[in-house]
């Protein structure tokens, strides 16, 4: 079967009509829109694979695409020309990607049938799920940066639901607003991105801006002084540093943990937050020219430390996942920022599968400890401990998980992750500027794991701390949609699915290059030039899938370099992973020594570092400058005194005050009216009548003398004329 | 040297004095008094140009009835103010300035 | 008379026919009433419809099958011209939709409900009448005549301080008017007092460009001076900034349904007025004005935001979020592209669809609580914990708040997006800042959700009941309309674009 | 030289009577004073050759209109009302300085432009011939009833009527306690 719009639109659209269908029947019909979701995912899943495995196993060629584009608009109007495609655009990062998503998602709603069927509102948070699984989908085949601004916006908005889930919670209205409004900021820059993109290309096809890079349109173009090319890649990157919870947007990330488990697994941790380091992937030729890798690393490096000391202190298990995830999401973007694209991509699908199986996991935890007194589910880790023995299946799921996170050799998380940290201190001996995000990621590592391995003794060892807690949890017995769902995940955080070699830098090659080495094969910096001539099929069109036999890409075991060159990377590389796994190790070791040997005491390294330990505990004062300061601080008075100058000031007084000039005038013409016109022109001329009146009444007063006076005169002037 | 208008400066005299008295005053026969005084001013005045002017007698009966009609006015004149004085035990002229009693 | 389709003349005279009918019938036989006005304001969309179905989407200017001109007085050349074309197309379903939607919404209005209905279809027709004049004498009797009607309903069935809000309403767009009729005379003499100096079609087409006109000892560009005439008339209504102040007042006011057709309709005859008389009869003067159209629509967006957020009262919030959604309009007019003007008409559609579910929602909510404070003057809690005591309601009203802060999917995206793309190439900085704006809108939408309807509920909100049928029957369509247009929204910008394009074309010759 | 004395004298008399009757506070006095002036005249009369007229002056007004006037103050004197039913202070009958001040200013412009009027004449100053003294009772007898007997007539009537309407006037109203 070749690929038509049949074949692939199913992937995002059986969610969305499940999300749909499922919006109408969900109150009376809760189950059955249950199942309808987890079919659609599934449906999804296995189109999904159908890709995957044609373009990952198939005879592919690297630069394969599936491109089909419809008309959403037409504007166009004589002579100018307005139109807004949308379109499918499948490569092999879209097809991996869509893979982990599905598949992930696949899992996570098997698991929620577990983990919120005694929710109140199990039907509606299939609801949303089934909505999020289609944006993120919509967003991996979206061909162009506005479409993937749509679903990314409609991702959000499910977050922003999914958070607020609980919606009875205070808190949890916070968290949502929270969230949707720094994931906002980024978007907005996102746009604005697109904008200065569209300015120059006249589109926002990846492929006409890949095209548009090669053909030098971005070159001494500028928006507001500044080169077009960074303007417009920094903008996009916001909205990264938004989605992805990069500092100094990070602040969202732990609050969205107000949401259910599941959904932090699948969005929070899984595919949400990575879609930020997608977009970063997919723009990267831009980021390039716009020589913003510099800051990009620094930002990483920066997030994937400064998380990762904040997971230190943290008690409540889903906490430390969701700093976790922010580090690991750092060590994304410092993939990025370091030019280790594919690692970055690498890591973003193993991070992906791990840290939905720690979530999971932990949700596993969560669910089973349930406080008799409150009647609510118990989060915290103090009150854990021991836990191995009653739930053996989510201990092994997440040991596994932990071991990938924290970079065991053999696990998926060190393949990626040391790859990325190797990037990083070959760059920082070719250019200093890299030196601080090559330290900070390292230093991170160690943190990692460290913390993760604290959670886990805290959580699985030692002796329960809360025996009444402990006694109250049931044994868990394996149960397919609680426990299946852990266990896959927990099998595919293995190295060996990811990469041939141990570390992923040929370190030591396990099998011939090609057929185990995939992911570094498939996921390549796009190269714009090969874009110049390329052109997009219509809607209908039918890809043949003898196409994508048309060139075999070979594994280049040395970069395309010479063999001098090539050892000199091979060399660092080898370096970076050794210090890498010497670096688990330590932070393993040190978590055993507090956690289970307890023979160092954490209580003294708070006492020393109280300081640093109050500012992790208040998340560096992120939260309070932000809101505190910034909102409360700034924002609010100025709305306030700007309200009070519309009206209190501008509408009361200069709109309003015109009723008093207008009172000033017509008091002013009333006046005059009244006197001169009406009193002294109308009345006057009854006045002088009056006066007249009175002058003659005088006269005639009966006094004869008058009279004679009167004469007297009149006869003096009567001569007096003569 | 008695002249035309030796006459005439006291006919004007005792016009004056009669136009003083007839304005100062308020009692109504002292008003009289002062019509008197005029009236005798005129009369002397025709008398005079009978004199001095055009020498015929027209002015002495011009005189003559002034006269006359002093007498009446007198008469007249003072037949009310007894009337007015009966009505009102007043002579004052101010007292007279009603039409209506 | 050319033109033989009255279906215009239907579409116009129908609500007048409406209030005829209601004043027949007896005061006392309330429910006849509604019944009347609800059939009549029934009709009155399907001729709409009816109208859109036939519909040529190839044509730019009038639609020729549809054109009706009779001599109205003919001593001074006005003609009763009606004509519909792309720009005013969806004006005109928005107000059929909203009129019928609002007389659904009307329902529970007890006090003098004839007066009431028979008011209400006469703003209606006035609005029509507006929509449909191509004559400019007609335009404005109808643009003054609208004011009567709204005069009365805010200042019988208003708020508690309704008397100054609706003198201040009509005085506010009285001023307008009055710089309006000028600019019309002024025309009319320009014109030559002949058979089409009042015809807005003869009119238009830039021919005052090189005019001068001297007045007080110096020259002035004829169409610079009338357009800011005109400008002032038209910005009162949108309202752009310095003139906005009557708009919170008239919509905290409002009764329900005539804050939703004072913000879903009457807002868009101000830009309609842009689109219809003042860009395609000045457009040298429009291009040379665009700079100030879009720094004030600038103003209007980052304003009205910051002045929404600071708001206690729901209303007032929304009115707020009015005059900021309309600075998008304004935005998009200063672009003259097409996408930039296409967005804005669009935005008016769209603006008018989720701000009428706003205020129907608030008006839901009035009908239950009797205030609407987020914030009481006291500090307390106005609502809270509506989401769990009014499920329904808090759907729908999640899709208007998400509609209206332009999330992608539904209708308000794809305008704002069209907008800024318009607007970016010309106006980088203003584009930069207005997308503040795009971020405040969500802000204030978002914080007052969240202080109404997150958390417990609170012990006053536990007596409301939730939407009942005929509430859900007039906020569907809207959803719908939100939602489909946010998903494919060529159907209204396949009617509009011709119309549109011939007229950036227009402006794009200065 | 008996013309002159007798006009100086007769003059004099005149003029002083004339000015008396304006200065004396008193009603009777100013009568008096008045008869005096009328004597005066009579002399000037007699200056002047009218002898009819000098004799007739005495009969009617020394005769009788003074009498007359003498017994019109004697009816109506006593005790007057010093203010009026208004309760107005009057002016006193006699007059006080301001009705004064308005008859002296009335008596000065009215002297000037007079006197403006008698400068012309006495420029002229005709001189006619002196009388010869003679009798004019004939003479004004005879025109009396020619040229005159209309106003002869007319006069009569109204002695006749002044006579009959004084007499009307002055009587009490009838049934009239007084």
């Amino acid at each position: 079967m070749d690929y038509t719009i049949w074949t692939i639109a199913p992937i995002v659209l059986l969610p969305f009509f499940a999300f749909v269908i499922n919006a109408f029947i969900v109150k009376k019909f809760t189950k059955l829109a249950v199942a309808i979701s987890c079919a659609a995912i599934l449906g999804s899943f296995g189109f999904a694979t159908r890709i995957f495995s044609d373009f990952v196993f198939g005879k592919y060629a690297e630069d394969y695409h599936i491109h089909k584009v419809f008309n959403w608009f037409d504007l166009s109007y004589g002579s100018q020309i307005f139109k807004l495609d949308m379109g499918i655009y499948i490569d092999n990062m879209s097809a991996v990607m869509l893979f982990m998503v599905t598949g992930v998602a696949s899992l996570i709603h098997i698991f929620s049938t577990y983990y919120m069927a005694e929710d109140k509102r199990f039907g509606r948070f299939f609801v949303y799920m089934s909505l999020f699984t289609s944006a993120m989908l919509g967003l991996v085949l979206s061909d162009n940066l506005l479409s993937v601004f749509i679903f990314w916006e409609l991702m959000g908005f499910c977050s922003y639901s999914l958070i607020g889930f609980y919606y009875e919670k205070e808190g949890a209205g916070n968290a949502s607003m929270k969230a949707f409004m720094t994931t906002r900021v980024g978007d907005v820059f996102f746009l604005l991105g697109i904008l200065a993109i569209w300015s120059v290309v006249g589109n926002v096809t990846f492929v006409d801006i890949y095209r548009a890079i090669s053909d030098g349109s971005f070159n001494s173009l500028y928006a507001l002084g500044i080169p077009l090319a960074t303007f417009a890649g920094f903008s996009i990157f916001m909205g990264t540093i938004g989605k992805s919870a990069q500092f100094p947007l990070q602040v969202w990330l732990p609050d969205a943990m107000f949401g259910p488990t599941p959904c932090s697994a699948l969005i929070h941790a899984a595919t949400m937050v990575a879609a930020g380091v997608y977009l970063s992937l997919r723009m990267y030729p831009l980021m390039e020219i716009g020589h913003l890798t510099t800051m990009i690393a620094y930002i990483g490096g920066i997030t994937a430390f400064g998380a990762a000391t904040i997971a230190l202190v943290q008690t409540d298990i889903k906490a430390v996942l969701a700093y976790s995830t922010i580090s690991q999401l750092g060590y994304m973007v410092l993939g990025v920022g370091v030019g280790s694209y594919n690692a970055a991509f690498m890591h973003l699908i193993t991070h992906a599968v791990f840290k939905a199986c720690l979530f999971l996991s932990a949700g596993s935890v969560i669910h089973s400890l349930h406080d008799h007194h409150t009647h609510e589910h118990v989060q915290e880790m103090p009150r854990m401990g021991g836990l191995r023995h009653k739930m053996p299946f989510t201990f092994w799921a997440m040991m596994f998980c932990t071991l990938a996170i924290a970079g065991v050799p053999f696990f998926s998380g060190f393949v990626s992750k040391d790859r990325i940290l190797g990037d990083a201190l070959l760059m920082a001996l070719a250019n200093k500027t890299y030196i601080v995000p090559m330290v900070l990621g390292f230093g991170g590592a160690l943190l990692t794991a460290f913390y993760m391995f604290r959670m886990m003794f805290l959580t699985f060892f030692g002796e329960p701390r809360d025996k009444d807690l402990y006694d109250h949890t049931k044994k868990e017995k394996f149960s397919l949609n609680r426990n299946f769902p852990l266990l896959l995940l927990s099998v595919f955080t293995l190295g060996v699915f990811f990469s041939g070699s141990l570390t992923g830098q040929g370190f030591i090659k396990v099998a011939s290059e090609k057929r185990y080495e995939w992911f570094k094969v498939l996921i390549t910096k796009p190269k714009v030039e090969k874009f110049a001539s390329y052109e997009r099929q219509p809607w209908g069109h039918t890809d043949i899938k003898s196409n994508f036999q048309l060139s075999e890409a070979k594994y280049d075991y040395n970069y395309g370099l010479s063999a001098k060159e090539a050892h000199h990377i091979h060399h660092w590389h080898l370096i970076g992973a050794l210090i890498s796994i010497f670096i688990a190790f330590s932070g393993i070791f040190i978590a055993y020594m507090m956690y289970i040997k307890k023979a160092w005491n954490p209580g003294w390294w708070v006492s020393m570092f109280t300081r640093w330990y109050r500012a992790l505990q208040n998340r560096y004062y992120f939260d309070d400058f932000y809101i505190g300061g910034l909102i409360k601080k700034g924002l609010l008075p100025f709305n306030n005194l700007l309200a009070f100058i519309d009206m209190g000031l501008y509408d009361r007084y200069a709109i309003d005050g015109w009723e008093k000039v207008n009172r000033a005038f017509y008091t002013v013409s009333g006046w005059f009216d009244n006197i001169f016109v009406d009193t002294i022109a109308v009345d006057g001329t009854g006045a002088s009548v009056r006066l007249f009146n009175v002058v003659l009444r005088m006269i005639q007063s009966g006094k004869i003398q008058l009279y004679f006076m009167i004469i007297v005169f009149t006869l003096v002037g009567f001569i007096w004329t003569l | 040297m008695i002249t035309l208008s030796s006459y005439l400066m006291i006919s004007l005299a005792l016009f004056l004095s009669g136009l003083v008295v007839m304005i100062a005053r308020k009692n109504i026969i002292a008003i009289l008094l002062g019509i008197e005084l005029i009236l005798n001013s005129a009369a002397l005045n025709f008398a005079a140009y009978t004199r001095f002017v055009n020498q015929n007698i027209e002015g002495h009966i011009v005189s003559l009835f002034i006269i006359v009609i002093a007498a009446a006015e007198a008469a007249v004149g003072l037949g009310i103010v007894i009337r007015f004085f009966q009505m009102r035990e007043s002579i004052h002229i101010d007292d007279a300035a009603q039409l209506q009693s | 008379m050319h033109g033989s389709s009255h279906l215009l003349n239907w579409i116009l005279w129908m609500p007048f026919i409406g209030v005829l009918g209601n004043l027949l019938i007896p005061g006392s036989k309330k429910n006849a009433i509604r019944y009347w006005s609800l059939i009549n304001t029934a009709i009155t969309f399907i001729l709409t419809l009816v109208l859109y179905k036939n519909f040529d989407t190839s044509v730019a200017g009038m639609q020729e099958a549809y054109n009706f001109s009779i001599p109205w007085i003919k001593q001074f050349n006005i003609f009763y011209t009606v004509g519909v074309d792309g720009i005013s197309l969806p004006m005109i379903i928005l107000t059929g939709l909203l009129f019928f939607l609002c007389i659904l919404s009307s329902w529970t209005v007890e006090k003098s409900v004839k007066g009431y209905f028979s008011l209400f279809l006469f703003l209606q027709a006035s609005v029509f009448g507006v929509f449909l004049s191509l004559d400019f004498f007609l335009f404005y009797v109808f643009w003054e005549v609208m004011l009567i009607p709204m005069f009365f309903l805010i200042g019988i069935w208003g708020g508690e301080n309704k008397e100054y809000a609706a003198v201040k309403f009509f005085l506010y767009t009285f001023f307008g008017s009055i710089l309006m009729l000028v600019g019309m005379v002024a025309l009319y003499y320009a014109k030559g007092k002949g058979v089409d100096a009042f015809n807005i079609l003869a009119l238009s087409g830039g021919q005052f460009t090189d005019l001068k006109l001297s007045m007080f000892g110096s020259e002035f560009s004829f169409d610079k001076l009338f357009f800011v005439f005109m400008f002032i008339g038209f910005a009162i209504k949108v309202p752009v900034f310095p003139f906005h102040t009557w708009l919170p007042h008239a919509h905290v006011q409002a009764p329900t349904a005539v804050s939703v057709i004072l913000a879903g309709v009457l807002l868009k005859m101000g830009t309609y007025g842009f689109l219809r008389i003042a860009y395609p009869i000045f457009p040298s003067a429009s291009v040379y004005f665009a700079d100030a159209i879009a720094w004030l629509g600038l103003v209007n967006v980052i304003y009205g935001a910051f002045c929404a957020m600071a708001q206690t009262d729901v209303k007032k919030l929304v009115a707020y979020s009015s005059v900021s959604h309309m600075g998008f309009v304004m935005l998009g007019l200063a672009a003259m592209t097409t996408q930039g003007m296409n967005g804005a008409v669009l935005q008016m559609f769209n603006h008018g669809t989720s701000t009428a579910m706003m205020f129907l929602l608030i008006g839901i909510l009035y009908e239950r609580s009797h205030h609407r404070y987020i914030v009481r003057p006291d500090g307390s809690k106005g609502f809270g914990g509506l989401y769990t005591q009014l499920p329904k309601f808090s759907i729908v009203f999640i899709i208007a708040m998400f509609a209206s802060m332009g999330l992608p999917g539904l209708s308000g995206f794809i305008s704002e997006a069209l907008i800024f793309l318009g607007i970016y190439e010309r106006y980088t900085t203003i584009t930069v800042l207005a997308l503040i704006g795009l971020l405040l809108g969500a802000a204030y939408l978002l914080w007052m959700f969240k202080r109404m309807f997150f958390g417990d509920v609170i012990e006053e909100c536990k007596s409301y009941t939730d939407m009942n049928a005929r509430e859900i029957a007039y906020m569907l369509p809207l959803c719908v309309a939100v939602i489909v247009f946010g998903i494919y929204p060529a159907p209204i910008l396949n009617m509009m674009k011709a119309s549109v394009g011939s007229l950036v074309k227009l402006l794009g010759t200065y | 030289m008996f013309d002159n004395i007798l006009f100086l004298l007769s003059a004099s008399l005149t003029v002083v009577g004339a000015f008396s009757v304006v200065l004396t506070k008193n009603l009777m006095h100013s009568c008096v004073y008045l008869l005096a002036a009328l004597f005066g005249m009579a002399g000037l009369y007699a200056t002047l050759g009218a002898d009819f007229l000098a004799a007739t002056q005495l009969v009617v007004y020394v005769g009788g209109v003074v009498i007359l006037m003498l017994f019109a103050v004697m009816l109506t004197g006593g005790d007057q009302d010093k203010e009026n039913k208004f309760g107005i202070t009057k002016v006193p009958a006699m007059g006080n300085t301001k009705t004064f001040i308005a008859g002296g200013i009335s008596a000065l412009v009215i002297a000037l432009v007079i006197l403006r009027l008698v400068a012309n004449i006495a420029k002229q100053n005709p001189q006619g011939d002196l009388p010869n003294y003679m009798s004019t009772v004939v003479e004004i007898g005879t025109k009396l009833v020619t040229d005159h007997v209309l106003a002869f007539e007319i006069s009569s009537v109204l002695l006749l009527g002044a006579l009959v309407g004084a007499a009307v006037i002055a009587r009490p109203a009838r049934g009239d306690d007084q």
